[in-house]
């Protein structure tokens, strides 16, 4: 199990809790994760909106990149894993585009074929390493937490181009929770979106989207909400802060301020091998984590 | 048309252009409403609806649709596409209006360039930068001993090649 | 009236539960305690479900068991079941006459679903009045009548002219009335068929030759119907001309395929006054003939004259019909057209009609709907008709340059239909098509025996639609005709010669003219004709006429029962 | 004289069957399911007159069985056809019934202590059955059968205790399945439809959320035979349900999965169900969230309008996006777009009734090789000339008649039924005096 690991602007820029998590466990799970060099932003999704052939450009060199180390490539977040299977699809469909865009990667000296498998974090975890194998790996197990599973919108949808999970009932993100001994729930908005594409174009329906989302969650009596990807990460965890800050404006109502743990699934799965808060970048989350961190940490003692 | 633009890419993004418009399928649709129904942004923002942006298509009205702001208001959700029943996806339909109205020269959120000028300098997005814990402790990559993060190894090459399919689509 | 000594009546009381619609209000068990203490009665029971095969058996075997000659049954409609039950009591050897319904349950346990107690007691009651009646039954001997196999079909349209040659081949006679003088209907207005854009003369030119050349039907075209006397099997008919000669047939079944007409939508959104507001049959004329260059932008306006106050029914065939001809004006032209049809809801049922509605939509056919409340407005100009509709799919109003608005306009009653439905003495529907039997187990049978009914006479409907409607009477009518002879309901008048006063009060009122006068002026009745419907027995000043099997005596002792008298 | 084979026991194989033996003709009736009535027996009440179904139903179903020319042939198939119009050769397999209908009553008393509960079929799924069952009160022939694949005897060798409790020692495990040859003029093929399993539409939830119901089974839940005798409980907490909304085109008018076409009554018997909702408890808040209201049929417009402004359904334009289901109170929440005013919003629900579509029965694939009759790109069975011609096929002899070549309504497919027969007269009538073999 030897992946191409292609972190993206988010993760590589300020989402280090996700990287320094990943990087932690995969390689306990006998994953070998080899840095990618020259590696380029995906194009999502400034150029998917603007230029959409510049988009294809830079997804397709990254892949080129890839193919170069004769590797699959992992990603770890949502929107590059949907960039990279959009771009090969395209390029498949489109025989001239291919051509258009393999010409202007040999000005670059790079070669792309398109010969290479896109694979997402929950699809690496759940049906290439499986449940059984990660439970093994569980020394601490997460007795008695109950956290709500966001795969997030690219992991599940559109189901017409294939994703890791399915779109209206996807699983295998809460068969890995349980895995590590927690408990999980479905709840109606699990399939919702965090709203953080929305960012550029209006900030308070973005972080209204967000909020709706969190304050569900919360209602349910989840003690926290787990995901796989950067994006809806900043948006519940970095951005939970300046939902607060207008929370009366979204809810129209004098309601609490809301505290949902954020966490990527990579960390809560160090933490139920036993691993340090601080080897998982926990220190690096906003969000209210550390009682519940405690709580895990604690039983590891 | 300036002359550092390459005839031959203009020719090719609208190529493309073109094919999408007409792939978009938008006269088949039945206005059930359910692309709409299930879209997170319509319940907030009134002006916001993706089965009236398809009957517009349809009705050939796209010229009215790249001079509004509502085509850069999609969180890309892709409920629209999963649910339609008659495989139209006004998400796909809202990226090709959002690159016809950059060609146009209709006026989109200013986010996007900002990104774009990234990209074309740093390779990037977004330079890594200094982020602060819950403890307001200030960390980097270098401080979490993390590698540096990578760009394009040839950043002049991989300005002028996608800076010049960028200024083939009109904008940048 | 039957002599010889009087026959001690010995009741059966059979009370169903019906699952829960009588069992679950009235209490079931105290009704067979009381129906078995009610003079006459020597055997009651219960069950779950008397119409089910072993609620039969039951019925057949309590008459055996207990050699009863007279069988009540305290369940539902006679509507639908008193038949059922009437032949379980022949096959036990018991004339089907010596029989009573109490209805206990669309008239007492549904109607009274909130009262159960007092559901009961109305139940006993109901019962008690069955029981007294059934007291006084007497046998009936049910007239048995030969049946003409000769058919009389009404209408040379495709719907006629099909039942008409499935009858032939299938060995009848049939005579085929045609008011036009030449046979196809409204098909011959149409030029192509959706929805597969059919020639018309395609479908109808093969059924008209060999209708003409078939030995087994006598056509008679610019020809009507004068008058019908008679009964299933045995009907006179008399057909006119135009010339005004007369010819006198007899036929054992009638069918009506008088077809329907298309309104002319006058004052409605300009039609009369612009002659660029046409209707979709003229569009057909004009593909015909070919009159429509220079025609690039077409409107057409859906529900013209139909889902309204005044006629509240669905066309059925005017929305495929727009989107037919608007495929045609888009495949047709070397020049772009524009097509746009406004509709309220789009009626493009079934498999063949979604997919040419797809079709449609492909070929840029642009759908907008417009609300009832707020419906579409024509302005004529000079160069253009204006239509402005408001869509509130869009919430916006729109306005559309037209050189051709095409009303839709839906299929209405004949003006004749009125006529003929008095001739044949057959009701018309609210909205004025021919009523059937029933609308969903008889949608091709009168309630009248030996008439039938298919094509746009019983309401709009496509050509498919119509043909299989044409093919189902051309079975219905054969049935009586197949077997030769029929037996007709015992239930009907007898006049007393004794008491007849010659006063000929009956023969004003018989809605079925079944009843004539006799050259010693005494009132006849013909008991096949008779329908039992008792106007002539209530109006006879003399009391001269008796209903068989409800008697002034039966339905006396069921009045007193009602009044709770149950003494003999 | 020849007789005719009809295949199928629904209402349109039952008035086919009618036709032919009231004219004298003989019949052979072929019946896969233990009784006749189709899918007609499993409603409550039938548009737009409210009959109550069984009742119009039932009487037509014991003419069928009393009839003495319809020969009737349950648990049966036709296995094998040969010959051409005017002479076939058709291979009838009976299975096994285990049950001799001579003797069999149909009091009931097996079923009662049978151990084995399985769903049952007539119910949609909402009720039980046993392994040794009659499908309804009302079955034809009321005869019981044993469902050899769940019976304990069959499956594990032990129990028998139907045939301790038979009063007519009736049960005879050892009967065998047995292949019956008939010769016949014509085939009238009248299998009738399916409804489609929406479970693939993932974000209505039907599977997964117990508060959504297909219409076939609502019926069954409102109808007095039904498992709770007509009470609206619904399956989570068999709570009464108030707020009930009926989906349409679910699956039909569908590119993406079910299918393309428009399966045409679900608007009539979604209005039906709502007024039925609405006569059972008029403070019911019932909506019916639609398209383009299929209102064609004699009859439908009215009734649409008395069902809104009489009854006080609730009619509004637009297919809902999402149904959700609460995790506690299982309560459900339909997202929608009203589509005549744009305006997206909710609404929390009791009961979701999903109007399906009608699609083609699988065993048509199996029917059509066996008949050699083509099927459509749907796999309905294909009439030779859906304008001209919409009752033979391509087979001379072979009619169709009823939903097993497309929607339709039950007039539609009687009025297909009596057309069939007269097809199958036209050709006994040609073959007697001596035309084509």
């Amino acid at each position: 199990m030897k992946y191409a690991l292609y972190l993206g602007c988010t993760i590589q820029a300020e989402q280090f809790g996700c990287e320094i998590s990943a990087r932690e466990v995969l390689p306990r799970l006998g994953v070998e994760l080899v840095d990618m060099e020259g590696t380029s932003c995906c194009g999502f999704p400034a150029f998917s909106s603007l230029s959409t052939i510049g988009w294809f450009y830079l997804s397709a060199r990254n892949l080129a990149l890839a193919e170069n180390l004769g590797l699959d490539i992992l990603t770890l977040c949502n929107g590059c894993y949907a960039s990279f299977v959009e771009t090969k699809h395209n390029l498949e469909e489109n025989a001239d585009l291919k051509g258009f865009i393999q010409e202007k990667l040999r000005q670059e000296g790079l070669e792309y074929t398109g010969d290479i498998r896109v694979i997402h974090i929950i699809e690496l975890l759940h049906d290439l390493i499986g449940t059984e194998k990660i439970s093994e790996t569980v020394t601490n197990p997460l007795k008695g937490i109950k956290l709500a599973a966001h795969p997030g919108c690219h992991a599940i949808r559109p189901s017409s181009l294939g994703r890791p999970d399915n779109a209206e009932n996807p699983q295998k993100l809460d068969h890995l929770i349980t895995a590590l001994g927690a408990e999980t729930m479905d709840y109606p908005e699990k399939t919702d979106c965090c709203g953080s594409m929305l960012a550029t174009a209006s900030g308070t329906t973005t972080l209204t989207i967000a909020a709706e989302k969190l304050k569900a969650v919360e209602g349910y009596g989840f003690d926290g909400l787990v995901t796989t990807c950067p994006f809806c990460f900043q948006m519940f965890d970095g951005r939970q802060g300046e939902i607060n800050d207008i929370i009366d404006f979204i809810f129209d109502t004098d309601s609490e301020e809301l505290e949902v743990p954020i966490f990527y699934y990579t960390q809560l799965l160090g933490l139920a091998m036993g691993l340090k808060p601080e080897k998982l970048g926990l220190e690096l989350n906003l969000s209210p984590v550390d009682a519940l961190v405690e709580k895990i940490a604690g039983g590891a003692k | 048309m300036s002359d550092d633009i390459d005839k031959e890419q203009v020719e090719f993004v609208s190529l493309l252009l073109q094919r999408e418009v007409s792939e978009m399928d938008a006269e088949v649709c039945e206005q059930c409403g359910k692309c709409t129904s299930a879209c997170p942004v319509a319940i907030y923002m009134e002006g916001f609806n993706p089965r009236r942006l398809i009957a517009k298509v349809a009705l050939g009205r796209t010229d009215e649709l790249l001079e509004s702001d509502t085509i850069w208001t999609c969180t890309s959700c892709l409920k629209c596409k999963e649910r339609c029943p008659e495989n139209i996806s006004p998400y796909d339909v809202i990226l090709v209006l959002r690159n016809l109205a950059v060609r146009a020269g209709h006026p989109y959120p200013a986010g996007y360039d900002e990104t774009i000028k990234a990209v074309l300098e740093y390779g990037v997005a977004q330079q890594p930068r200094m982020v602060r814990t819950r403890a307001h402790e200030r960390r980097d990559r270098a401080s979490l001993g993390l590698p540096p993060a990578e760009k394009p190894r040839d950043m002049k090459k991989f300005n002028e090649v996608l800076g010049g399919i960028v200024r083939a689509g009109g904008s940048g | 009236m039957t002599m010889g000594e009087p026959i001690v009546p010995r009741i059966g009381v059979f009370v169903c539960h019906c699952g829960i619609n009588i069992g679950g209000i009235v209490d079931v068990p105290s009704v067979v305690e009381y129906a078995e203490k009610l003079p006459g009665v020597v055997y009651a029971e219960d069950n779950l479900y008397s119409c089910s095969s072993d609620g039969l058996n039951k019925l057949k075997e309590g008459i055996k068991q207990h050699n009863l000659n007279r069988v009540v049954v305290a369940s539902c409609t006679p509507r639908t079941h008193e038949s059922l039950f009437q032949d379980a009591c022949e096959e036990a050897g018991l004339n089907k006459y010596l029989f009573e319904m109490a209805n206990i349950r669309d008239q007492c346990s549904w109607v009274h679903m909130h009262e159960p107690e007092a559901a009961t007691e109305k139940a006993k009651g109901l019962v008690r009045m069955a029981v007294a009646k059934a007291r006084l039954l007497e046998p009936q001997e049910e007239p048995e009548i030969d049946i003409n196999p000769t058919s009389l079909v009404i209408g040379g349209g495709i719907s006629g002219l099909t039942s008409a040659l499935s009858l032939s081949e299938q060995g009848f006679k049939v005579h085929l009335v045609e008011k036009q003088p030449e046979l196809g209907g409204m098909l011959l207005q149409l030029e192509k068929l959706f929805p597969s854009d059919r020639d018309s003369m395609e479908l109808l030119r093969p059924r008209i030759d060999s209708a003409r050349s078939n030995p087994n039907i006598e056509l008679h075209t610019t020809s009507k119907v004068k008058s019908v006397k008679g009964f299933i099997g045995n009907f006179d008919v008399e057909i006119e001309s135009q010339e005004g000669d007369v010819k006198k047939l007899n036929v054992g079944t009638i069918i009506v395929a008088t077809g329907a007409e298309n309104l002319e939508p006058v004052g409605l959104y300009g039609y009369g006054e612009d002659e660029r507001v046409i209707t979709q049959l003229q569009l057909e004329k004009m593909f015909k003939d070919g009159s429509l260059e220079g025609v690039r932008t077409v409107v057409m306006i859906q529900c013209v004259g139909s889902r309204n106050e005044e006629r509240p029914y669905c066309s059925r065939v005017c929305c495929n019909e727009a989107v037919k001809n608007a495929l045609l004006l888009l495949k047709e032209s070397g020049t772009r057209r524009e097509v746009y049809i406004l509709y309220r809801d789009l009626q493009t049922y079934g498999t063949h009609y979604s997919s040419m509605e797809w079709d449609a939509k492909k070929q840029g056919v642009k759908l907008i709907k417009y609300q009832a409340e707020r419906p579409p407005e024509v302005i004529s100009e000079r160069d253009a008709v204006i239509v402005n509709v408001y869509s509130p799919l869009l919430d916006e109003e729109m306005s559309l340059r037209s050189d051709l608005v095409v009303l839709s306009t839906p299929l209405i009653p004949t003006e004749d239909a009125k006529e003929l439905s008095q001739l044949l003495k057959v009701p018309l529907n609210s909205d004025g098509f021919f009523m059937e039997a029933h609308v969903k187990l008889r949608p091709i049978d009168f309630a009248t025996d030996g008439i039938y009914l298919c094509g746009t006479a019983h309401s709009p409907k496509d050509v498919s639609e119509s043909i299989s409607q044409a093919l189902g009477v051309a079975s219905r009518a054969a049935i009586p005709m197949a077997r030769g002879r029929l037996r007709t309901a015992a239930i009907t008048a007898e006049v007393d010669e004794s008491k007849c006063s010659g006063c000929g009060t009956c023969i004003e009122l018989c809605p079925y003219n079944a009843i004539t006068k006799d050259e010693r002026e005494i009132a006849r009745i013909t008991s096949a004709v008779c329908k039992g419907c008792g106007v002539c027995g209530a109006s006879c000043p003399e009391r001269a006429i008796t209903m068989h099997h409800f008697t002034d005596e039966q339905l006396g002792a069921e009045g007193l029962a009602a009044l709770g008298r149950v003494d003999d | 004289m020849k007789s005719v084979l009809v295949i199928g026991g629904g209402i349109a194989g039952i008035q086919a069957s009618l036709d032919l033996a009231d004219r004298g003709i003989k019949v052979h009736l072929v019946e896969k399911t233990p009784s006749i009535g189709g899918v007609m027996a499993q409603l409550d009440k039938t548009f737009p007159t409210l009959d109550c179904s069984m009742c119009i139903l039932a009487p037509k179903m014991i003419e069928c069985f009393r009839h003495p020319n319809i020969t009737l042939h349950t648990l049966s198939e036709v296995s094998k056809v040969t010959g051409s119009a005017g002479d076939f050769y058709v291979n009838i397999l009976e299975k096994a019934r285990y049950v001799d209908a001579s003797k069999c009553t149909g009091c009931g008393l097996c079923s009662e202590k049978c151990p084995v509960r399985l769903p049952s079929e007539f119910q949609a799924g909402m009720g039980t059955r046993k392994a040794i069952y009659m499908p309804f009160p009302q079955a034809v022939p009321l005869v019981a059968c044993i469902d050899s694949e769940h019976c304990l005897y069959f499956q594990k060798g032990v129990c028998r205790v139907c045939e301790k409790l038979c009063p007519a020692v009736a049960i005879d495990y050892e009967q065998q399945p047995r292949e019956v040859e008939v010769n016949v003029s014509s085939i009238i093929a009248a299998t009738g439809f399916e409804t489609y399993n929406p479970q693939e539409i993932g974000e209505y939830g039907y599977g997964r959320y117990k508060n959504v119901l297909t219409a076939l089974e609502f019926e069954r839940l409102i109808c007095a035979s039904g498992p709770t005798g007509g009470k609206l409980e619904r399956p989570s907490d068999a709570k009464i349900s108030h707020r009930i909304a009926f989906v349409q085109c679910v699956g039909s008018r569908d590119h993406r999965v079910g299918v393309p076409y428009c399966s045409s009554i679900c608007c009539m018997y979604a209005t039906k169900e709502a007024v039925l909702i609405k006569e059972h408890d008029p403070e019911s808040a019932v909506t019916v969230f639609y398209i383009d209201l299929k209102v064609f049929g004699q009859g439908f417009q009215d009734f649409v309008e008395r069902a809104r402004d009489d009854w006080g359904v609730r009619y509004i334009r637009g297919r809902p996006g999402e149904i959700r289901e609460h995790p506690f109170t299982k309560d459900l929440t339909i997202w929608y777009e009203n589509t005549d005013t744009g305006k997206v919003s909710k609404t929390e629900v009791d009961l979701v009734v999903l109007c399906t579509a009608m699609v083609p029965r699988p065993e048509n694939k199996e029917l059509a090789d066996v008949l050699g009759v083509e099927l459509d790109e749907y796999g309905f069975l294909k009439a030779q000339d859906p304008l001209s011609n919409p009752i033979e096929t391509n087979i001379p002899g072979i009619y169709v008649c009823g939903c097993c070549h497309g929607p339709r309504d039950i007039p539609e497919s009687i009025t297909e039924a009596s057309g069939a027969v007269a097809k199958a007269a036209e050709l006994i009538v040609k073959v007697a005096d001596g035309g084509e073999g």
